[in-house]
């Protein structure tokens, strides 16, 4: 193994201490990075929308539309097209008003579909999970789904808003805390193994890849 | 349709199941009409058998097409819902199931069955629940906002990152320093994006007013569009309509890594006193709370994200949790209306609190007293779909 | 003794993150192999897949990641297909579902077969069609387990350089997904999840996985009820993984996934030292401080 | 005001009462719609991505124009932008371009890539910055996260029933009280955008 011929690559290596560098302080280096990585990213998005949103869902169906005389396939992707040209208003002092429309219709469908979805994974599944099925006074594992039911009932006093946590219920919702605040160290201590599997994967890329250091 | 194939079982128990084929085809509920359910007798000489092949007769079509099989001899039901073999709703398909022996031949066929077509409905009766829940939740809300214009009980709790706003706009304002705003990472698809802009208004106003500055970087171009309106309008109706400028509120990038580089790259050069991360986050949490710790930012952040709440409850002074986030603009604006709506989601939480009590109560003493499942048969009945 | 929790108290991340670097790169260059305890998933999985060369039925290894998480998956591909070499067990190389995995399964076959020939003992080298095959992409999701399962050469009758699977002798035998002796699923995502569904439930093949440390919490459920054979869960489920292969069948080859390994132990160590003394720092200060006042 | 407001305040109602219905309804009529609009909102999204140039532009040119040290930078991002958007609309074999995925793996990957692992230095910073014992609380968070680290490497595995155990009860038990939580926030969100009662993001008269 010996150090990368491949131009390529010593572009990217060079990339990678650019953004490290950030790290003593911001430079110039940095900065020619971010600007290089907002630009490329932002022209790479276009490429992508104009290949599969502009030709698949509106020039293509367009011309099938057309050609196979289908009014209302044309119809369907026109009025669309419609509604998103209407954002362009906002080019005008006057005239801005109109890109509410689009925004209205955009606001419409999210809201409207994500309310089912939430009743059910949100809360009728996790209701389902807690619930006490069985007990069995000898086994621990149903002293931990006791605990379990603690632990949600208690977390949930915590977002009651329109009651004062003072007395039965401060004291509940205080024990949610202890609960959230354990949860919050274990997802914090678990998840430094995936974030340091990323810095051995850049720092393999520049020992093997770009300098052939190691094999 | 399914009455017909109903009448047929019925007619087939009668008649002791020996004048017709046994095999009954029924629509399977609650689709769009794409499957139907074949079930049949069990031949007597189940030991010779090996597996049985599942052939349909589509509707127009001159030869049986093989849809399935079923590798157990003693199973005598089939499901036909296979995208390769897609049905039809309305046109009427004909099985016929064929044994197969040890040695890989087909023998007799166990007969052919009524025409029968799949049905598609018109309500899906598994999620009657998810029914009820919405209608209750859409009853509720409106019952509060009722209650809400009486004027009486506004109290809300406190919650202490929304108290620190006002606190942490009034030190950019002190120091001379812009406000920095993001509102999330997200599309409109996340309510909690929703939620966000709901909050920028009230804060991008006071910010006018105390004559500071607010930058508003945007990952979505939607996004963008709508928090640049909602960030103008704030400045007009704090009367300082020319102080707004355009490029406070900006599109970066959609990439989501490139829009990290430009707000840390921001917060390096522009040092904003009061950093404001609310909406949803991603694994960038972290590395725009650390770099405005270096910075020395006063941080106020709120998500509901449950993966990047720990990091923002680590790097930052105040974090909103979750729902924190949804009570927000009726705690900012103590509007009626809005904390009516507040009401009802507390209500909506007791609800709960006393279900899953009451379940677990119920349940355990029919299992414990009365040695019988039966309850817990009725508790996945209402919560699964 | 003072000066040094001041020093601790005004600690600059600087000399943090230079830190953090050096626990990172002074281990991939001199590994210092730290002991790795090895666990029951790993075990399990290591002597099934080890149990496959009695009944001489193939092994389908998928590699259904993408790059980001390849510095902890590719690791788990090329211990279980140097284990599968070594034991002379047949081997299905599959990208799975999605196109990206594709380029990951001819990264990971590259590299085994360089280690492999490299080493020739006994003179004994490794042959494409005999000890193992490399499926294409083959696009239609869900579908293709469904069509493996019915009929695997109907689905993917070419192997990925242009054969007739019916040619090669790993795969001539294989007419259905059920003639699979064990489908290893490395993967991120829930994609191991819908192999059982399919695979297991469906056709019986029996089912491992190879996941990052982050999906393997989710995935202990599936191995209680013993849904899956056994499992690697992360970094650290690899590094047990090559030390089986290195303790049981004597496979000495640089072990990747235990090199970095030393890494994670590294800086997770460093990581708590610093938090148990900036907590000693800040109770002595604190103390000072209420002394002063 | 009709067309400012009401009626735009109208289309969210109706089309949001719309999506929750067809939620409910397995008919490939609704089916179809749900295609229809899924397609509707792919294309109206599309187009905002021009008020997203726009502004970019806007910026960079005004910081072009003030000519400072740093205007050459807002020259790198607009240069970019322009020719990687040209290789991937222009260049032969459209996405699959060699030029266009090359500029992709080698500089919008590796600047990716690199961007996300500063999170290894930063949670490690943040760690020892943030976790004080101040109170009680603030020490069971630590302690629980030094617990969690200890029990993933190599030598903790002693610790390894107990991580599993903080995993599955306690941290479930909090995470299922606040998913609970979020759930009944959007949808009161969402009802009140539904129901007009929210409505700044529409903006002003």
């Amino acid at each position: 193994m010996s150090i990368s011929t491949n131009l390529w690559v010593w572009l990217a290596a060079f990339l990678t201490l650019t953004i490290y560098s950030f790290l003593y302080k911001d430079n110039i280096m940095y900065k020619f990075a971010e600007h290089l990585f907002v630009g490329a990213s932002v022209g790479w998005s276009i490429a992508i929308i104009w290949h599969l949103t502009v030709f698949q869902y509106i020039i293509d169906p367009i011309k099938e539309a057309v050609l196979n005389k289908d009014v209302l396939g044309f119809i369907l992707v026109l009025v669309p097209t419609i509604i998103g040209l209407m954002y362009f208003s906002r080019f005008s002092r006057s005239k801005g008003w109109i890109a509410r429309w689009p925004i209205a219709v955009t606001m419409g469908y999210y809201t409207g579909i994500s309310i089912t979805p939430s009743i059910e994974t949100n809360i009728f599944k996790q209701v389902e999970g807690t619930i006490l099925t069985s007990f069995n006074p000898g086994s621990l594992g149903s002293w931990w789904a006791l605990l379990l039911l603690v632990g949600v009932v208690t977390t949930l006093f915590y977002f009651f808003f329109s009651v004062k946590h003072a007395g039965f219920v401060g004291r509940t919702a205080k024990v949610g805390i202890w609960f959230v605040m354990i949860a919050f160290g274990a997802s914090f201590g678990y998840t430094v193994m995936a974030r340091v599997s990323l810095l051995i994967g850049r720092i393999q890329f520049l020992l093997h890849d770009w300098l052939g250091i190691i094999k | 349709m399914k009455f017909l194939t109903l009448f047929g079982i019925l007619f087939l128990i009668i008649q002791g199941g020996s004048l017709y084929s046994e095999i009954v085809v029924e629509d399977v509920p609650n689709d769009a009409g794409e499957a139907l359910m074949i079930t049949w007798d069990l031949p007597d000489d189940v030991g010779n058998i090996s597996m049985y092949r599942i052939y349909r007769l589509d509707p127009g079509a001159e030869d049986y097409i093989l849809v399935g099989k079923v590798e157990n001899p003693n199973v005598n039901v089939f499901v036909d819902h296979d995208p390769r073999y897609p049905l039809h709703a309305g046109t009427e398909f004909v099985y016929k199931i064929v044994p197969v022996d040890f040695s890989q031949n087909e023998v007799e066929s166990l007969g052919t069955s009524l025409a029968v077509s799949p049905v598609a409905q018109l309500f899906n009766f598994n999620k009657v629940n998810s029914l009820i829940a919405t209608l209750f939740v859409f009853a509720a809300l409106i019952f509060f906002l009722n209650y809400a214009k009486t004027g009486k009980g506004l109290f809300i709790r406190k919650i202490a990152g929304l108290d620190a706003l006002d606190e942490a706009v009034g030190r950019a304002t002190e120091m001379g320093k812009p406000v920095l705003y993001v509102p999330g990472l997200s599309t409109m698809s996340d309510v909690a994006t929703i939620a966000s802009i709901n909050i920028l208004g009230p804060v991008a106003k006071k910010v006018a007013e105390y004559e500071t500055k607010i930058l508003v970087p945007n990952r979505d171009p939607i996004v963008y569009t709508i928090v640049h309106e909602v960030v103008k309008e704030s400045y007009l109706e704090a009367g300082r309509p020319d102080a707004f400028d355009t490029d406070q509120v900006f599109f970066v990038s959609q990439q989501q890594f490139a829009f990290v580089a430009a707000v840390n790259g921001l917060m390096m050069r522009e040092k904003p006193a009061t950093n404001l991360f609310l909406g949803m986050f991603w694994a960038e949490s972290l590395l725009m709370a650390e770099t405005g710790n270096i910075t020395g930012a006063i941080q106020i952040a709120g998500t509901d994200s449950v993966t990047q709440l720990p990091f923002f409850i680590t790097a930052c002074d105040y974090t909103l949790i979750g729902e924190e986030l949804y009570a927000a603009s009726a705690y900012l604006s103590r509007d009626p209306i809005l904390v009516g709506s507040v009401k009802a989601q507390d209500l909506e939480k007791a609800i709960i609190l006393f279900l899953m009590i009451a379940c677990s109560i119920i349940s355990l003493i029919a299992v414990l007293a009365f040695n019988t499942y039966a309850f817990n048969q009725v508790i996945s009945a209402i919560f699964s779909f | 003794m003072m000066k040094f929790w001041l020093f601790l108290e005004r600690l600059d991340r600087r000399w943090i993150y230079l830190a953090i670097g050096l626990s990172v790169i002074i281990p991939l260059i001199f590994p210092f192999n730290s002991p790795t305890t090895i666990t029951p998933p790993t075990v399990n999985l290591w002597n099934y897949i080890d149990s496959l060369a009695e009944t001489g039925k193939p092994l389908m290894v998928i590699t259904d990641y993408a790059p980001s998480t390849s510095p902890e998956l590719d690791p788990m591909s090329r211990a279980v297909i140097r284990h599968a070499l070594e034991k002379d067990i047949p081997i299905i190389i599959y990208g799975g579902l999605y196109p990206q995995g594709f380029g990951m399964s001819q990264r990971v076959e590259q590299y085994v077969i360089d280690e492999m020939n490299h080493k020739k003992v006994n003179g004994d080298t490794i042959i494409y069609g005999e000890d193992w095959v490399l499926l294409p992409f083959i696009p239609g999701a869900t579908a293709v387990i469904m069509g493996m399962g019915d009929d695997f050469h109907r689905t993917s009758p070419e192997d990925a350089r242009g054969n007739s699977l019916s040619d090669l002798e790993v795969t001539k035998d294989v007419r259905r997904l059920g003639d699979i002796g064990l489908i290893v699923d490395i993967s991120g995502s829930s994609l191991p999840r819908l192999w059982l569904q399919y695979a297991t439930t469906r056709y019986g093949v029996p089912v491992g996985v190879g996941t990052t440390a982050v999906s393997a919490a989710e995935y202990y459920a599936f191995l209680q009820t013993g849904q899956f054979v056994g499992m690697m869960g992360g970094m650290k489920g690899a590094a047990e993984y090559e030390q089986l292969n290195e303790d049981l069948i004597e496979v000495k080859v640089r072990r990747v996934a235990s090199i970095a390994m030393d890494a994670q132990n590294a800086v997770h160590i460093f990581i708590i030292i610093i938090v148990i003394l900036g907590n000693i720092s800040f109770f002595v200060m604190k103390k000072n401080k209420a002394r002063r006042f | 005001m009709l067309f400012k407001r009401t009626l735009p305040l109208l289309v969210v109602f109706v089309l949001g009462i719309a999506m929750m219905i067809q939620y409910f309804i397995p008919h490939p009529i609704s089916q179809s719609f749900k295609e229809g609009a899924d397609n509707w909102i792919r294309i109206i999204g599309a187009f905002a991505i021009v008020l997203g140039l726009a502004s970019f532009f806007h910026v960079h040119t005004r910081k072009i124009m003030r000519k400072n040290k740093d205007s050459i930078f807002s020259v790198v991002a607009i240069v970019s932008l322009i020719g990687m958007a040209l290789i991937g609309i222009l260049g032969k074999d459209g996405l699959d371009n060699w030029l266009f995925s090359n500029l992709y793996s080698y500089i919008i990957v590796p600047l990716d890539a690199t961007m996300f692992s500063l999170l290894s230095f930063y949670i490690a910073s943040a760690a020892f910055k943030a976790f004080k014992a101040r109170n009680a609380m603030a020490f069971a968070l630590l302690v629980t996260a030094i617990i969690v680290m200890l029990g993933r490497v190599s030598f903790g595995s002693f610790l390894n029933g107990l991580v599993e155990w903080i995993m599955v009860y306690p941290n479930t038990a909090a995470q299922r009280g606040i998913l609970i939580g979020i759930g009944l926030g959007i949808i009161a969100t969402s009802l009140k955008i539904i129901l007009g009662i929210e409505r700044s993001y529409l903006g002003g008269e």
